[in-house]
């Protein structure tokens, strides 16, 4: 793993979760509106959904549809059927019990109540997300909850690891979230609706033609989401929120989405060769890193997410298959993980508040002084390690038999013993070590805690034994119906059973308990080895920083090249992209060539011409200010010449008059300004020289061609007939100044007063303003 | 020849030697060497102009062209006015500064 | 006169674009003086020069006897020189006020919007 | 009551009257109104003066053109000759007339007839500084000015 | 009904010219106000009448067109005229706080009103020269503010602004003058016929990417957006807010309008080239933001990437694009503006914009934080806020054209839109003050964090209504494609009216 | 008759004009020049407004040309003092006590 | 400094180009001139002023300042256009009435709307070069 996870597990492990430390005062008030609104709230949810549970059982989805953008598709349609009842009741219920624990552990911390907000806020998006059946409303939901969970992650944000693991999870499901959306957008467009129930009743879209990239596209969501191995490394950092956080989001809920998702999209996308050998494929090989990786960690809460990791890469891993046994495995290690997790989650929590550390090699010997959490513990830890009656074991043996079903099960069978095993071990590690063998030196005294943290252990523990011993029920109410689901037909069931006989998976299972009972014992050297592996391994977790750095002076550079703060580059860059887009477009687009038509052109026309160019070619080369002023006097008078030879009087006084004005202006304006070139004498330019004269030859062309062309007359010849007759004017030209195209007349004489008020400001205004500062 | 068709080509005639003069006027305009020197050229210019019109709206036989003409007489010398006072200005300025002026600053201008 | 009127253009629309690639911003409002004037003549240009007769309805008559200059690009011509007068002036003002304050005019030297330290090196 | 005003007035009044702003309407209305003030100077109390000076500025200015003329051709004769001949010079002439019309009037006159041009007046009104193209005989041009143009122009100005 | 039309244009002028006659007294920046009242009622009343009537047009000065000018709007004219007045208010209130006294005497309210009204001209036009008309007092009006107040940074801004902003003002004005030339025509509906009918298509492609220079920087597409980022972290926080929720729309609409109604007859080719201009617009804005450190800066360049959405729309040229393009304009105005109000506010309270120099926002300014975000993740199109629908209608409608790359890249121009809000957050909000002070709503009079704080809200609470309820808006957006792309009552509606 | 007269005011006027210009070019210093560009240049536009007065004949544009004419009078002498002042300023300070 | 040649010549000149300006304002809608043109004399006038007596006696001479003259022109010129709406027509709709005869053809003359609308743009321009001018000319 990481060198710099490492050091952040360090970081973490010396001062757990520093603003805690700073703000919370476990004797401060916790029964505040919003930690107690909230749960009220939440356990609320959780029995309107209990009462679905017989309906949902009895195999009637229920469907609500609130309208939200008929006309794009969208609304927010809630599809309830096993799977995400299940989900539901577990987001619901251990939500309820999560915000209860959270008002304890962090009364009297200033930013609660936004705490409160955040968490709920989550509940309700993680809610949205399993019941939505909308595709675009179950993304809103999707995006919710990451942006939740940014806050929450963020939670500490005085602390930059803090910020940083929070932006590291924003990205990257953000990331996963948007090839979502557009695997979404293509499913929905492509099937003619956006409603996945649906979508999976019409049947699979294997050997569709867009079905390869839905699928990539939705992989990616599931992924990032759920944290597959590459995409794994932001889960460990995201331990940095305060362990309620932790407990729900990164065990029960969240992480989960993308194993829901997967769930939901199972009768659509499952069956190709490309599912099953990629989901088999990601989660085997994130079930065994993360056992590893688990093992090696010191931080129990770092333990922890790395096995919830690898229940992640376990779930992904049997939704490969599409035979009941797969599916129940799934659903049923689902189940009990949310169940074990959040349990042991919120212990930690408690072991951390009350001792001040979560270092595996200091704790031990608790159970004297907080013996009901050693209880919760215990019982979550078996769960955890699978052994009966547990849920756990249920699960171990389902996942063994769907294991050898599997398609893969040459390649699944080990991958799942070795994290099974595993997970043996480092259930022993977080349930059994620390509270059994010599007390460590503790940074405090430790005490049993408080009961609204101890509810949801003791709870959730209690599920887990409680299902283990009624498989039956548990099955029928819970497991089969969102296998059901997920299977997108009626199973035949009869899977989950505490007692199957003896038969390869109970062999399994006892190589499980041998091999882990073997590992926990050798553990401490086995993190040694593991260190020293991780030590030579690449460095995803490391490679981000990198990669960000690479990205922020990426964009430095590229930003430089372009936004470079020199004027005269910008104005380069226009003219040459004018010069380009007129040239292309005049050569690609058939506009025709030059019709130069000299022909009857006396000598006046030539003398102004020449005096124009004249006055220009001054101004060009001078490098006299004044100078250029008269050759800029001169062109304005040449212009004029040609606006009185063309029957333009009243365009030539004024071309005149405004001539007359910028001289006498810049005649004011240069007495304080600086010399053309003093001190930074520009030489001439080739490049600028090329541009210009292309630009200039461009307009010319573009020019000569349009008056090549007819021209219409209808508008002048109105005006000709109107201006006396109907406009009461002579002066054709001033009426359609004051009367034909008034607005026009209107706005320019609003361009000169505001140029007035703003020269008005430039030049007086800021004199005034530093005169009144000083 | 009729008188008409004098007229005619008297006024071409004039036009171009206007316009003549107008090239020469800009030679100086060109050569400087002072600013004085260009304003003098310029001024001309206002004349030169009022010519213009007067012939073309002979030609042309359209006397609204006087209209440029009688603006131009009234106002033209602003130019001539401003540009000799930044002229006498500057000096002033850079002399209060006490800068040895060299000949050939006002050149440079 | 239109084809001759194009070359004039070109003329002062290759000579502006010169002056306002330079780095001196007085070149700038050199060049954008001379490029509103390229653009007036295009625009008189385009509306098709008629010769010595301005757009005037003689007393007596109703609508003008012969053929007389499009009044409507004369119109636009005149709102656009007085528009490009009011933008020219305001340009003038603000180069005065940079170089009083900033003690420049030289774009290059002109970063303080953009300051070079943004740079990558 | 100052008869030019009044004469303007009147111009105006006529202008105003044919509901015609034209110079001819102006023109015609400044005739008839000086007519018109001829006619009744014994009624309006104008006095004589105002007529006198009319027939004065007409003389000073038939006066000028002719030497505008003049001047101009010698000019131009100066200018096409092969080797120009000019000996210029700056003179400064003691001025006579005081008031702020007069002296604009002298310099302009003088600015525009033979050989002369009026560069700058002095601060204290006592000199003008003139430039002549041909200036051989400083005082000779001076009095050309003192007995032409300035004693015309103190008769126009006469209180 | 003819006059719904001028209202929302003459009402800010009369407000300018009263509000500058008592720019002196504290009545001036009541009557701005009460302008900004004034003209939120005209909008309204314009958007009443449109809904019903669909287009609406009017004859300035009684001339029939083409011959006179025409005021016009359909369903884009009226809601970018609203939009103008909802920011235009909005700014007007947020300036009582920000503004101090001195600018106030120098005619701000006057050069704002002045501004709002040549925004508001430019929508409603339907002539063309009369749009290089109100393009040129909304130019003029914004050198002005964007250096009232003075300073170098500011200086420098405005000659870089001024600079390249009047050279593609030209380029615009020469475009007129050649198409002219061509159709002989300037009224918009009337180019549409005669533009079609034209011998020359090729040189009408030719002047169609005239214009496209010209509105392309004034949108400030790729490459010609120095301008943008050079200036708009310069000015009064009002008055850049102002700038970036509406100049560049400006150019938008105008792309919009031209590239629908006028030059339709070689889109292979213009909306081709816009396509790509687009999607490097997007990019190199998001790359240019991503280089910032700076609450201003950031925004500004992301005002580059987001115009690039808005084009995109134009360019992709199906009902839903075109519609996508549409949401977009309104949707960013409103939270484009909002996020520099927020970042006028953060200024007050923690001393800089510089994101190195100020943080602790997050704990002593939840109230600020919380308006921060809505408009920021708005921005990063984060559900369901306004920014995802639009950004949910551009990317569905390059999957709908089966576009991978363009799909990518929208896609990827918005992850790199959360990564420059989140650095602003975690800078400014998150992050402890480097000073060690907490940045608190009382460093600022509270004359001052009230008249900034509540446009703040406000348009927040629009970003919330556009995202949680945008059923309306969404139909609205549809008429209005529809409009762009089937322009035929446009036309009828503006040469078949008899004055 | 009365075209050739006109044509012959025009002429003449017309080279006045551009006999001054010449003089502007080739006479030898700055205030010499100027007795060019004042007096004969004047004189060419007065002497082309006759023409174009006699030519038109109406009242209207004869009285246009005296008031362009008179104005020109006023202002071309006003514009040559100011040059001329200026330089003779600037010449005076440079090179003290001499003449032109 | 200043020259009496200048200063007395531009005391006839103000008055002179003055008048001038408001005669080519008058008489603009049916010969050349009109609000622009008599607008830039009229600038012109008292720019004649300025340079020859300085800006401070010029602004004492024209009582009202630039800014705000050219302000209450673009009021005047507002008003002209929303004249007709309480005429029933459209923005900037010419409101002619004719006095002296019963149309446009034996009128002897007329009050109109667009006139009003010309004197507005008369003030504008006046007013508002005028202000460019003083404000470069006072900072020199
Ligand atoms: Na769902
Ligand atoms: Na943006």
């Amino acid at each position: 793993m990481s060198r710099s996870l490492a050091h952040e597990t360090a970081h973490l492990t010396r001062s757990p979760t520093p603003t805690m430390a700073e703000h919370s005062d476990p004797n401060a008030p916790w029964k505040t509106l919003s930690g107690i609104g909230t749960s009220a709230i939440t356990a609320a949810l959780f029995l309107f959904f209990l009462q679905y549970v017989p309906t949902i059982a009895a195999g009637e989805p229920v469907r609500w549809v609130i309208p939200w953008i008929p006309s794009l598709d969208v609304n927010l349609s809630f599809w309830l059927d096993g799977l995400s009842l299940m989900f539901a009741l577990l987001i619901t219920g251990i939500g309820a019990m999560v915000m209860l624990y959270a008002a304890k552990y962090l009364a009297g911390h200033p930013q609660y109540d936004r705490f409160a907000l955040y968490l709920f806020a989550f509940m309700l998006s993680m809610l949205g997300v399993v019941l939505a059946d909308n595709l675009i409303a179950l993304f809103v939901f999707w995006e919710l909850t990451t942006f939740t969970s940014y806050l929450l992650i963020g939670f500490s944000h005085a602390d930059p690891k803090s910020r940083r693991n929070a932006l590291q999870a924003l990205l990257l499901t953000a990331t996963g979230g948007l090839a979502l959306l557009a695997g979404f957008i293509l499913m929905g467009v492509s099937q003619g609706t956006f409603e996945m129930s649906q979508i999976n009743a019409a049947g699979s879209l294997v050997g569709q033609e867009f079905y390869t990239l839905i699928l990539f596209l939705v992989l990616a969501g599931a992924f990032t989401k759920s944290a597959q191995v590459p995409f794994h490394f932001w889960l460990p950092n995201a331990m940095a929120a305060p362990t309620p956080v932790s407990a729900y989001l990164h065990s029960a809920t969240m992480v989960k989405a993308g194993v829901y998702l997967l769930a939901r999209t199972h009768p659509a996308l499952s069956g190709s060769d490309l599912w099953i050998w990629i989901l088999s494929i990601f989660g085997a090989v994130t079930a065994v890193f993360a056992s590893f990786m688990a093992l090696r960690q010191t931080d129990l809460k770092q333990t922890l997410a790395y096995t919830t990791l690898m229940a992640l890469g376990t779930l992904v891993m049997f939704l490969a298959g599409s035979t009941g046994y797969a599916i129940t495995a799934a659903m049923t290690f689902l189940l009990v993980h949310s169940l074990y997790k959040a349990g042991l989650f919120l212990t930690i929590g408690i072991i951390d508040h009350a001792t001040g550390t979560r270092d595996a090699n200091l704790l031990g010997g608790l159970k004297k002084a907080m013996p009901i959490t050693a209880m919760a513990a215990a019982v979550a830890g078996l769960a955890m390690a699978g052994i009966p009656p547990f849920l756990g074991f249920i699960a171990k043996e389902v996942a063994y038999a769907g294991a050898l079903e599997m398609h893969l099960w040459l390649f699944v069978v080990p991958m799942a013993l070795i994290a099974f095993a595993l997970m043996f071990a480092v259930a022993g590690i977080v349930a059994y070590k620390p509270f059994y063998g010599p007390q460590g030196d503790l940074p405090h005294e430790p005490h049993e805690g408080p009961w609204p943290m101890l509810l949801g252990p003791v709870v959730l523990g209690s599920c887990g034994l409680l299902f283990g011993l009624m498989p039956g029920l548990t099955a029928y109410y819970l497991i089969e119906p969102a296998v059901n689901a997920v299977m997108g037909a009626p199973d035949t069931g009869g899977r989950v059973k505490l007692w199957a006989g003896f038969n390869l998976p109970l062999l399994l299972s006892l190589i499980t308990f041998a091999l882990g009972f073997l590992i926990y014992l050798k553990h401490q050297a086995l993190r040694e080895r593991l260190a020293r592996i991780e030590a030579k391994s690449p460095d995803l977790d490391a490679s981000w920083d990198v990669f960000l750095d690479w990205f922020v002076r990426f964009s430095k550079g590229q930003t430089g090249l372009i936004q470079t703060g020199v004027l005269r580059q910008y104005m380069f860059a226009t003219f040459a992209v004018f010069a380009v887009t007129v040239l292309i477009t005049l050569i690609t687009r058939g506009a025709g060539g030059v019709n130069l038509n000299l022909a009857g052109l006396g000598l006046m026309e030539w003398g102004i011409s020449l005096l124009i160019a004249a006055g220009t070619v001054l101004v060009l080369l001078t490098s006299s200010r004044i100078t250029a002023l008269v050759g800029l006097g001169t062109v304005g008078i040449g212009v004029a010449l040609i606006f009185i030879a063309y029957s333009a009087p009243d365009v030539a006084i004024t071309q005149l008059l405004v001539e007359l004005l910028v001289v006498v202006l810049l005649a004011l304006a240069l007495l304080k300004m600086p010399y053309l070139d003093k001190g930074n004498v520009q030489k001439h330019s080739f490049p600028n020289a090329v541009l210009a004269i292309a630009v200039g030859v461009l307009t010319t062309w573009v020019l000569l061609l349009v008056v090549d062309q007819p021209f219409d007359r209808r508008l002048t010849e109105f005006f000709e007939a109107a201006s006396w007759t109907q406009a009461f004017g002579r002066n054709i030209v001033n009426v359609i100044l004051v009367d034909f195209r008034t607005l026009d007349t209107f706005g320019e004489i609003a361009v000169v007063l505001i140029a007035a008020l703003g020269a008005f400001v430039l030049l007086k205004g800021m004199r005034a303003a530093k005169e009144e500062k000083k | 020849m009729t008188g008409a068709g004098f007229l005619q080509i008297a006024a071409q005639l004039s036009l171009i030697l206007i316009l003549i003069g107008m090239a020469v006027a800009f030679v100086r305009i060109a050569k400087g060497p002072s600013l004085a020197d260009r304003v003098v050229a310029l001024d001309m210019m206002t004349v030169t102009i009022i010519s213009f019109c007067g012939v073309y709206a002979v030609i042309m036989d359209e006397p609204s062209l006087l209209d440029v003409a009688i603006v131009l007489a009234l106002v033209g010398f602003l130019a001539t006015v401003a540009l000799a006072r930044y002229a006498e200005r500057r000096f002033e300025r850079s002399e209060r500064q006490q800068q040895e002026l060299k000949d050939g600053e006002m050149e440079n201008d | 006169m239109e084809s001759l009127t194009a070359l004039i253009i070109g003329v002062l629309t290759a000579a502006s674009v010169y002056l306002m690639l330079s780095r001196t911003f007085m070149r700038f409002l050199f060049g954008l003086i001379l490029l509103s004037n390229a653009v007036n003549l295009t625009i008189f240009a385009s509306g098709r020069m008629t010769k010595g007769h301005p757009a005037l309805v003689p007393y007596g008559a109703d609508a003008p006897l012969q053929a007389v200059g499009n009044a409507l690009p004369q119109a636009l011509v005149l709102t656009a020189i007085v528009i490009g007068f009011g933008l020219l002036a305001f340009a003038l003002a603000l180069a005065f006020e940079t170089f009083r304050r900033t003690g420049t005019i030289d774009t290059d030297e002109l970063r303080f919007a953009e300051p070079k330290e943004d740079e990558p090196k | 009551m100052n008869g030019l005003l009044l004469n303007l007035l009147l111009a105006f009044a006529w202008a105003a009257m044919t509901a015609d702003f034209s110079f001819m309407s102006l023109a015609t209305g400044a005739v008839l109104g000086f007519f018109a003030l001829w006619i009744s100077s014994p009624l309006t109390g104008i006095d004589d003066l105002y007529f006198k000076r009319f027939r004065r500025s007409i003389y000073l200015a038939l006066f000028f053109l002719w030497e505008l003329l003049m001047s101009s051709v010698k000019v131009a004769w100066d200018v096409i000759r092969p080797v120009p001949q000019n000996k210029p010079a700056l003179i400064e002439v003691p001025l006579t007339v005081k008031g702020d019309f007069e002296i604009l009037l002298l310099t302009n006159l003088i600015s525009l007839t033979p050989g002369t041009l009026s560069v700058d007046v002095s601060e204290d009104r006592e000199t003008l500084l003139v430039h002549a193209m041909f200036g051989d005989d400083a005082d000779d041009l001076i009095d050309d000015i003192k007995n032409g143009f300035e004693r015309l122009i103190m008769g126009v100005f006469e209180k | 009904m003819n006059w719904v039309l001028v209202f929302p244009i003459a009402v800010p002028f009369a407000t300018a010219v009263f509000a500058y006659l008592a720019r002196n007294y504290p009545a001036g920046r009541w009557i701005s106000l009460a302008g900004s009242v004034l003209s939120l009622i005209a909008s309204a009343a314009l958007m009443v009448v449109v809904l019903r009537e669909g287009v609406i047009a009017a004859q300035m000065s009684n001339w029939d067109a083409p011959f006179g000018i025409t005021l016009v709007s359909d369903y884009l004219s009226a809601v970018m005229v609203v939009i103008t007045a909802i920011t235009g208010l909005a700014t007007a209130i947020y300036a009582l706080g920000e503004i101090p006294e001195e600018t106030e005497r120098l005619g701000f309210y006057a050069l704002f009103q002045m501004l709002i009204a040549g925004v508001t001209g430019a929508f409603l036009t339907g002539d063309l020269f009369n749009l290089y008309v109100w393009f040129e007092v909304m130019l003029i009006a914004s050198f002005s503010l964007l250096v009232i107040g003075g300073g170098k940074d500011r200086l420098d801004a405005g000659i870089k602004y001024v600079a390249l902003n009047l050279v593609s003002t030209l380029v615009f004005l020469s475009g007129i003058g050649l198409l002219y030339g061509v159709t002989g025509t300037l009224n918009m509906a009337d180019l549409r016929g005669a533009v079609a009918a034209s011998d020359n298509q090729g040189l009408i492609t030719v002047i169609a990417m005239m214009f496209m220079v010209g509105f392309g920087v004034k949108a400030a597409v790729f490459p010609l957006f120095f301008w943008l980022p050079a200036s708009y972290h310069t000015p009064y926080f009002a008055i850049s807010a102002v700038f970036a929720g509406l100049l560049t729309k400006v150019g938008v609409y105008a792309l919009m309008r031209m590239f629908t109604l006028v030059f339709v007859g070689d889109v292979g080719f213009t909306h081709e080239i816009l396509l790509w201009v687009s999607l490097l617009t997007m990019f190199t804005g998001v790359i240019g933001a991503a280089a910032q450190m700076d609450f201003r800066k950031i925004l500004s360049f992301h005002i580059i990437s987001q115009i690039g959405y808005m084009t995109l729309g134009l360019a992709l040229f199906t009902p839903l694009a075109l519609m996508g393009g549409v949401f977009y304009l309104v949707h960013h105005i409103i939270v484009k503006a909002n996020l520099f109000f927020v970042a006028g506010l953060a200024k007050q309270y923690a001393g800089s914009t510089d994101l190195n120099r100020i943080g602790g926002l997050y704990k002593s300014a939840p109230l600020l934080a919380a308006l921060f975000i809505i408009p920021a993740f708005s921005l990063a199109g984060f559900p369901p806020l306004s920014g995802f629908w639009a950004k949910y209608l551009i990317v569905k409608a390059a999957i709908e054209l089966n576009m991978w790359f363009v799909t990518f890249v929208s896609l990827l121009v918005g992850l790199l839109t959360i990564y420059s809000m989140t650095k602003i957050w975690g800078y400014a909000f998150w992050k402890p003050h480097p000073d060690g002070y907490d940045p608190t709503p009382d460093r600022a009079p509270a004359r001052v964090t009230a008249a900034m704080i509540t446009p703040i809200a406000g348009l927040a609470a629009m970003t919330i209504i556009i995202g949680f309820f945008p059923e309306p808006f969404v139909q609205f957006a549809q008429t209005a494609a529809m409009q762009l792309l089937d322009p035929t009552d446009y036309v009828t509606t503006v040469l078949g009216v008899q004055p | 008759m009365i075209d050739v007269l006109v044509g012959l005011f025009l002429l003449a006027g017309a080279a006045f004009v551009l006999i001054a210009a010449i003089g502007i070019v080739r006479l030898p210093d700055l205030l010499t020049r100027m007795h060019a560009s004042t007096k004969a240049g004047t004189l060419g536009a007065l002497l082309v407004l006759v023409g174009l007065a006699i030519h038109q004949g109406t009242g209207e544009v004869v009285s246009k040309a005296v008031a362009t004419a008179l104005f020109l009078l006023l202002t071309a002498p006003i514009a040559a003092h100011m040059i001329g002042r200026a330089h003779a300023r600037v010449m005076q300070k440079l090179k003290p006590k001499s003449g032109a | 400094m200043n020259s009496i040649i200048f200063t007395a010549g531009a005391r006839l000149l103000v008055a002179l180009v003055f008048v001038f300006s408001l005669f080519m304002l008058l008489r603009g809608h049916h010969l050349p001139g009109g609000g622009f043109i008599g607008g830039l004399l009229g600038a012109v006038a008292f720019i004649i002023y300025s340079l020859a007596c300085g800006p401070e006696e010029t602004r004492r001479a024209l009582r009202v300042s630039p800014e705000g003259i050219a302000v209450i022109g673009l009021g005047i010129a507002l008003l002209a256009g929303l004249f007709s709406f309480f005429m029933g027509d459209p923005f900037f709709t010419g409101q002619w009435y004719w006095v002296g005869g019963d149309s446009y053809e034996t009128a002897a003359f007329s009050i109109n709307s667009v006139l009003v609308f010309d004197i507005g743009v008369y003030l504008v321009v006046l007013g508002g070069i005028l202000s460019l001018t003083f404000a470069f000319e006072e900072e020199t």
